[in-house]
């Protein structure tokens, strides 16, 4: 699907030329660390982006503050890196006006869990059009390696010698409970994956939320181990397709059922008839919900990938849009002469 | 037919419960005013309640208003007439009434249990304190109650016409018309029949009340005022900014995006914006202060013009990202429309106590140009004025209102729109440098020479697409720079473009009519009317004084010390503890007196005459503050 | 259950004197517009204390700014009534410092879903041990009447004259997506329910968020009139009660099941064995997340009302504490030195 | 063995890529340094990213060590030796070099690549460009590689010890002892003895290169200095600043309860002080900076002390809770840890321009003192100096530090801590006040007549049950209050409790040796060393100058005024754009001169003396910012 065919992009200014990843590269020199899982994303993103078709002019990513948020000086785009937690409001003052731009929001998970929740949460309920790309390494890297709201329990950080006792976020869960309409997760390092569900987050109308677990070799090397080592991925990982039954394990030995309780639970060996069926689309979010508890925070286990929601809900841009077309347009300065002089006016000669 | 005399201008004060629409009477009162050609000033004054509880001290809620044949300032320091509508109000309000002033008293609220309510030993009607004021005792309620026995409403219903009642009386005894009210009464109530039609019979039965009654004898008449020549309405301070935020985005050819969070006084901002879509204004309420700023500033990068509105709180939560704004360039709107403080404070009342947090509440040397309207009218103008810095600068800006001046209404002369300054924005479209190689480049932060300006550049121009954020950039490149010498060099940059504004504001002008003052009164902001009322009272007296009133306050015109060093004494009257006078002290150091009062209120002219007098003749200046070593910090 | 037998109020000294409401009424003229939903919040939390058994001033209310957030004025305990949205933060710092504290917070939709959504989600993430009273009216009272998270879309207001096209939050699913420990739903009118919910709070170690449906007669007269109004509360409201099946209805003639697909959906007129049996301690969070999808948000049909999770976790302030405790006393002043010379030193003479 | 020369002080800059091990290895150097009994400063500067790319000039971390036989105050304005382990390094540094310095390269990493990567158009090891210079070039990569043979590492870590080699090399030139480093590894390395080994190998083949080529023909001894007795220890400002907070916490009796988010450069103080449980200090990493003061400032509420610390977009956040603690009226630190702005700016440097935002930076009148302190060692006594203010007079104090204080180190007397002042707090138990009828209740805005504080009365006090907001209150009850002259009067309190903490701060003292000086020099905060470098040097070269500086910004000591216009004139340099400068103008109206730099870097002292010089020979004056009309707004 080209941009063109995409409804959600119908706004935005598409280009004949053929566009390469290169041509999505900046001049600036990439100043991540050596090895760290934002390179991978980085190169994902430029490759993706010429499937789009769009205009490069018409593509802005805007950032918060983080080793992340350093992502929009390697694009060759329009870019905005702004500050601590509040790329999500900048960008939704530029997304409602501007309905002819594709806007990204790149973000971490301090940035956008710990100082930014409230913005994010509140871009998510209302809709506005926005891709946001959440690189989760569970830690503060910028900062030099403090935890984050998705570190696990009793982890031992700069600021935690005892080990945290904080209760992290579950960032699918969050953004399901604060009516996100597109919700995914996916991986640094699964090229693919990540690729597919960019494809569909640029495809939603409305707020996409992508968690991507990023490596962050210097602070919190291996987070994510579990989900990549050949030995331990395929038991760990659910792989979400719309429509599939959800089984997982090497050979697919595992499954996800709904319980008598109402409960949703990973099973070993399963008949096929109960075996929950992804649905994406599900109008509800329940099930969708109850997939992101799944995962074991400690382990990794039971981790679920993919898009556990993407429903259609008009995005605030266009409710808002439609109100001021709705207004009319003012009859020049007849109309602005009218307005300020009001109903009640007397004249002194 | 009763006598009538003639009153060249009267103070009237209307005060009741918060429930007794007392705003809503004032207002009216205000507009027959307005249209019948008087000047007029206005203060309202209600409790940060909603519906404080009935009868007590902090549910009284007021309007005052003067009305003239000449042209006025303030709203009176004052009133001649207290209208109480219960014993409350007429315990609030009757310190202030002046000396022989008239009383009309609601004397059905003033029963036992209500008169003890509020802390009265004894009735206050039979006390004889109430000797030295024309009392004029009327059971105003059970009078409309009366009035409207046939019709078809509930005793509460009837009840609650009282105020219109009170409003035809009013209306009689200062020879108001009523047609406008009877219109908006019409309008306001035209889906309940009823109800209009008891409204309209209590405003008839108040004004014959008057009219038949023998408790009035006199009627009185104020001329209308001799205003410059045009067309007139009346208008208020958030309204007049209101619109000037419209005609400015106008002006510019631009959409216009408010991101804002509701806040007292200045929600009705974006209030009144919010019904004026078709002029492509899009208002956004915000979670919060930082996601309105924000959102602002993301439009402003998308090439709207970005505006936020709040008052004192919000704007220190807006403190970051206004200084995001300014390294980062962009034009911005920060409407700060102050109320009293510290922390939550007085959120109903005024205050001038935001110029030192609107000056340097960022951190690192951030600076940002500062407008201050002086009346409610003037708004509208700051408005514009603001936005031509905003955009032709590429600057975040502040406008600092306040709280008297949102509320406050006064006769305005409506602009010919079509005379207002043309600031049509142009966009960077190509690129505007040569790279080593000769090939045409784009350099986000290579700078106008004449302002200084660095261009604006939208998303969505082909082949300018660059990169901004909040880091220390690069001359000309905007690239990240950690260069000390380049560091050094943007703050001074940042600054001096801020400093160029001068050359583009009016000089100061000062108002000495005989030339001969060797005092200036030095004011900015909302206390331009108290000020200039008590000038014209001192000369009135056969002294000279000179007055300046700065609406620039960052950078101050270019002639403000030449200006000041000419008198032997400034003195600076502010509703702070002395915020421009540290400025003009630091800056120009002349030896300015501050005249501080934070009492939530507006100046009252004749204070302020005492103050400027004593000053002036060399008398006792206690009631200075003492700039110098002891209590300045 | 009295203060002393309920393990989360260990730590609360209690008194011997029998209290009374009025015993907690304070001096102060309460201020709310004749008719508000707040004036009966107040009674019954008055009415409600004396059951704990606390020592008056080992109480202290927290707010933040609104009209619900005048409230700890007009209590005779200690209260802190501070800045817009911020209560949770500051409640925070005193309950983690004051373990013999029961410290309770008083908030707005607007003060604890919009300005200070992010300090509500980190406090249940966290378990902090705060009791949180949220007075949903769904509008901002004390400015006069602008639209807030949580009302409805469409609806017109001060701030939106044709009508917010914000789509709003759901309290609950939010609370569960930040991972609460305890979260609930009450209506200011139905004071026995109010009371047990109060009560149910209290004795919970860790964060209790309790939405409170509130009306507010001045500026969104009526907003849960269907679940107040006679003759239609019965069909509307879905009272949880843990152990006991879902059914409502006038006659139980509705019932909550879980459905072939994973879905948590009302039906009418069900079998036994598919009803839903409630689980309010159910360690899983999905079906109480389910269950606060059900509401209709414009029409408030089934609307469920009642404990919707109330799990056993750690509080924050516990484990913060633990941690104190491990780390020991210092040996007075002698440790004190030790540390500041700290390992390498050097003497002049 | 070769020939020992003696120096009186040397500067060292090491540099090289982040990955590169420069900070460790200047620590150590100064640990060897400090311990031999030198006096020494240090000033570390590394890039704002992680781990910069290798090899590219933002990628250069450098450390820079001044040590000396007698007491200096500077980490040198000109480094005598360059380490450069790349070309990157080099070039970054150079131009620093003073003339006739000596630069050590580490020719392995000068590949043809690696020099054009940087933008040398030649190799500056070949081109002649370093010739002013006494350069060694040394394969410190190989050499390093080379020794470790036997060792069984691989290649990458072997590589990696590279900077022992250069540590043990600069050690033999300068006569350090190695032992505390070899310590140092064996506790870091202790779980890997591969690593250890090779690394206490690298450093002895370092040290034997130095003794045995004869690339090095003189040896340097540089003896120790004649400090105050006592034991002395090596410590950063940050790390002062931490213990500063364990102690006053100790000495108030109460727990601590640090709220606070990360940010650069003040986060390592909340990972010292979460290490120190054991005091009583508990450490909340809160969601964000609002939330951190927030629950700072609810734990003092609660009876602890409470602290916030953070950075400049910090406090901006923090600006309206500050606000509201200054209206609460409890005790509160917060502590901003200066870094370069605007925005984001300069996250990794150095700057003094949040002055006037700790000043102003909050709606109302919302007066908070202001502690500096002037060394790294002295942050130790500014912390416990603030908390005193805050829990004697119920308020939030700002202490500002910044990057250079945070990071730089120096030698430190280790304090008796019994001789610390005792700082107990009795918080309020019983009733306060009698009630009309006589009966004993509390007041919780009744004042000590003295300190104008408020009670602290806290939660659990039985009988004292109160309500506190951020809404005006009425004096004594504090009861809200809406009127206007209490508003008046309680704002006028608030500041006259601040203004009144004068009283029990030293007065300002004059550092003038000689008594004649008619130029005084005033600065505040971490410019005290190299004005004091600058005004000695200016005594030495036979002249006379005086120097004072600030610790108490706010309220500023009683007798300011009075010493500053002892002179003829006052000189004050800043790094910002002259805010100490404004408020001293401002306040005292004395003519005083801004010499400003806003480069990220401390002062280099050479540079003041010229500007000192000439401002004191009546030469030009051009250096100095012109604080009249022109540029300061
Ligand atoms: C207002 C503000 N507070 C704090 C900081 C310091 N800071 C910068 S990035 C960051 C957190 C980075 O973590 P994350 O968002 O996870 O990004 P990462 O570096 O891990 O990609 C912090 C606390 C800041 N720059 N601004
Ligand atoms: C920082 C700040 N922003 C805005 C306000 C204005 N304000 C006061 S209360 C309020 C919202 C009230 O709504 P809600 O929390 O729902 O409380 P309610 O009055 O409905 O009980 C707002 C926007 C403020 N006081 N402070
Ligand atoms: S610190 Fe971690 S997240 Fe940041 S650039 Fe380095 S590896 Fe990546
Ligand atoms: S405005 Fe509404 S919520 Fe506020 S006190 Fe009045 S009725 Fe209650
Ligand atoms: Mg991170
Ligand atoms: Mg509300």
């Amino acid at each position: 699907m080209t941009a063109s065919e995409i409804p959600a992009l119908d706004l935005v200014p598409k280009t004949d030329e053929v566009q390469k990843a290169k041509d999505f590269k900046s001049d600036q020199e990439v100043r991540w660390c050596p090895g760290c899982g934002d390179y991978a994303i980085l190169a994902a993103v430029q490759s993706f982006l010429p499937s789009l078709g769009l205009r490069r002019e018409n593509i802005v990513f805007v950032s918060g503050i983080g080793c992340s948020s350093r992502f929009p000086y390697y694009m060759d785009t329009y870019g905005l890196h702004s500050i601590h937690g509040r790329a999500p409001a900048i960008a939704t003052g530029l997304s409602v006006s501007r309905p002819d731009l594709s806007v990204w929001v790149v973000t971490g998970d301090g940035d956008a869990l710990s100082i930014g929740g409230n913005h994010l949460m509140h871009a998510l309920r209302r809709n506005v059009n926005l891709k946001i790309l959440l690189f989760n390494n569970r830690i503060y890297g910028l900062t030099k390696g403090q935890y984050s709201p998705t570190s696990e329990p009793g982890k031992i950080t700069k600021s935690t010698p005892q080990g945290s006792v904080d209760h992290p976020f579950n960032p699918v869960s969050l953004a399901l409970g604060a009516e996100a309409s597109f919700v995914a997760r996916t991986i640094d390092s699964d090229r693919r994956h990540l690729t597919e569900v960019l494809g569909a987050a640029a495809a939603h109308e409305g707020t996409a939320l992508v968690e991507i677990y990023q490596n962050c070799n210097i602070f919190n090397d291996g987070a994510f181990e579990p989900l990549k080592d050949a030995g331990t991925k395929d038991s760990h990982l659910i792989r979400l397709q719309h429509g599939q039954p959800i089984r997982f394990g090497s050979e697919d030995e595992r499954a996800v059922i709904r319980d008598n309780d109402g409960q949703i639970r990973t099973v070993d060996a399963e008949t096929d008839g109960n075996v929950l069926v992804h649905d994406a689309h599900a109008e509800d979010p329940g099930v969708a919900f109850a997939l992101s508890r799944l995962a074991d925070t400690v382990s990794l286990d039971r981790t679920a990938i993919g898009i556990f929601r993407d429903v259609q809900r008009p995005s605030y841009d266009r409710l808002a849009r439609e109100q001021l077309e709705q207004a009319g347009d003012p009859a020049g300065s007849t109309d602005l002469s009218d307005l300020i002089a009001g109903p009640d006016t007397w004249t002194v000669a | 037919m009763k006598e009538t005399q003639r009153r060249s201008d009267v103070v009237i004060r209307f005060a009741g419960d918060s429930g007794d629409g007392m705003q809503l009477t004032g207002d009216r009162f205000t507009s027959a005013t307005a249209s019948f050609g008087n000047d007029l000033s206005t203060l309202p004054d209600f409790p940060a309640e909603i519906r404080a509880p009935a009868g007590t001290l902090p549910g009284v809620s007021a309007f005052q208003i003067h009305f003239a044949d000449h042209d006025i300032m303030t709203p009176g320091d004052a009133p001649d007439v207290l209208v109480a509508m219960n014993p409350a109000a007429l315990k609030a309000n009757i310190d202030d009434l002046s000396a022989n002033g008239t009383v009309i008293v609601n004397t059905d609220e003033f029963t036992k249990r209500a008169v003890q309510k509020v802390g009265y030993e004894a009735n206050p009607l039979e006390d004889g304190s109430l000797e030295k004021f024309s009392v004029h005792e009327i059971p105003l309620t059970s009078l409309t109650v009366g009035a409207l026995e046939s019709f078809d409403v509930t005793k509460k219903e009837a009840e609650r016409a009282k105020n219109m009642f009170a409003l035809g009386l009013l209306s009689w005894l200062y020879s108001r018309p009523v047609d406008q009210t009877r219109d908006f009464l019409t309008e306001k109530f035209g889906r309940k029949p009823e109800i209009l039609a008891a409204n309209l019979a209590a405003l008839e039965a108040g004004w014959s009340f008057g009219e038949t009654t023998e408790a009035f004898e006199v009627q009185y008449e104020v001329g209308k005022a001799a205003l410059p020549a045009g067309v007139y309405r009346n208008i208020t301070g958030n309204l007049a900014l209101s619109y000037g935020l419209v005609a400015a985005a106008q002006r510019t050819g631009l959409g216009m995006f408010l991101g804002t969070y509701p806040i007292t006084p200045a929600s009705d901002i974006l209030h009144e914006l919010s019904r004026h879509k078709r002029f492509g204004i899009t208002t956004f309420q915000a979670e919060d202060e930082i996601a309105g700023i924000g959102a602002a500033l993301g439009a402003a990068y998308g090439g709207s013009i970005g505006v936020t509105t709040t008052s004192g709180p919000g704007l220190a939560l807006k403190s970051e990202t206004l200084g995001l704004a300014t390294a980062l360039e962009l034009p911005l709107l920060v409407i700060d429309v102050q109320r009293g403080g510290p922390s939550t404070g007085l959120p109903t009342k005024t205050e001038q106590s935001d110029l030192l947090q609107a000056m340097f509440g960022r951190n690192g040397e951030a600076p940002v140009p500062i407008v201050a309207p002086q009346s409610p009218g003037d708004c509208f103008y700051a408005a514009i004025e603001a936005i031509r810095i905003a955009t032709q600068y590429r600057t975040p800006v502040l406008l600092l209102s306040d709280g008297y001046l949102a509320n406050g209404a006064e006769p305005w002369r409506i602009p010919d729109v079509e005379s207002l300054p043309d600031l049509t924005v142009s966009f960077t479209t190509e690129p505007n440098d040569t790279d080593a190689k000769g090939e045409p480049v784009f350099h986000p932060f290579l700078r106008d020479p004449e302002t200084l300006a660095r261009p604006w550049a939208i998303p969505g121009t082909p082949g300018l697409e660059h990169r901004i954020g909040g880091i220390e950039k690069a001359d000309v490149t905007g690239a990240i720079s950690y260069d000390p010498d380049n560091h050094d060099y943007m703050v001074r940059t940042r600054q001096a473009k801020v400093d160029g504004i001068a050359h583009t504001i009016e000089p100061l002008s000062v108002d000495d009519p005989s030339g001969e003052a060797d005092v200036l009164v030095l004011g900015w902001g909302s206390t331009y009317g108290p000020i200039a009322a008590a000038c014209r009272k001192i000369r009135d007296s056969g002294l000279q004084v000179a007055q300046a009133h700065l609406r620039h306050l960052n950078p101050f015109p270019a002639n403000t010390g030449e200006v000041l060093r000419q008198y032997r004494r400034v003195i600076i009257p502010e509703m702070n503890l002395g915020q421009l006078a540290l400025l003009i002290r630091g800056k120009y150091l002349i030896d300015a007196r501050a005249f501080n009062q934070v009492r939530g209120l507006p100046f009252r002219s004749e204070e302020l005459v005492e103050v400027i007098r004593s000053e002036m003749l060399g008398e006792s200046t206690t009631r200075f503050e003492s700039l110098t070593e002891e209590s300045l910090a």
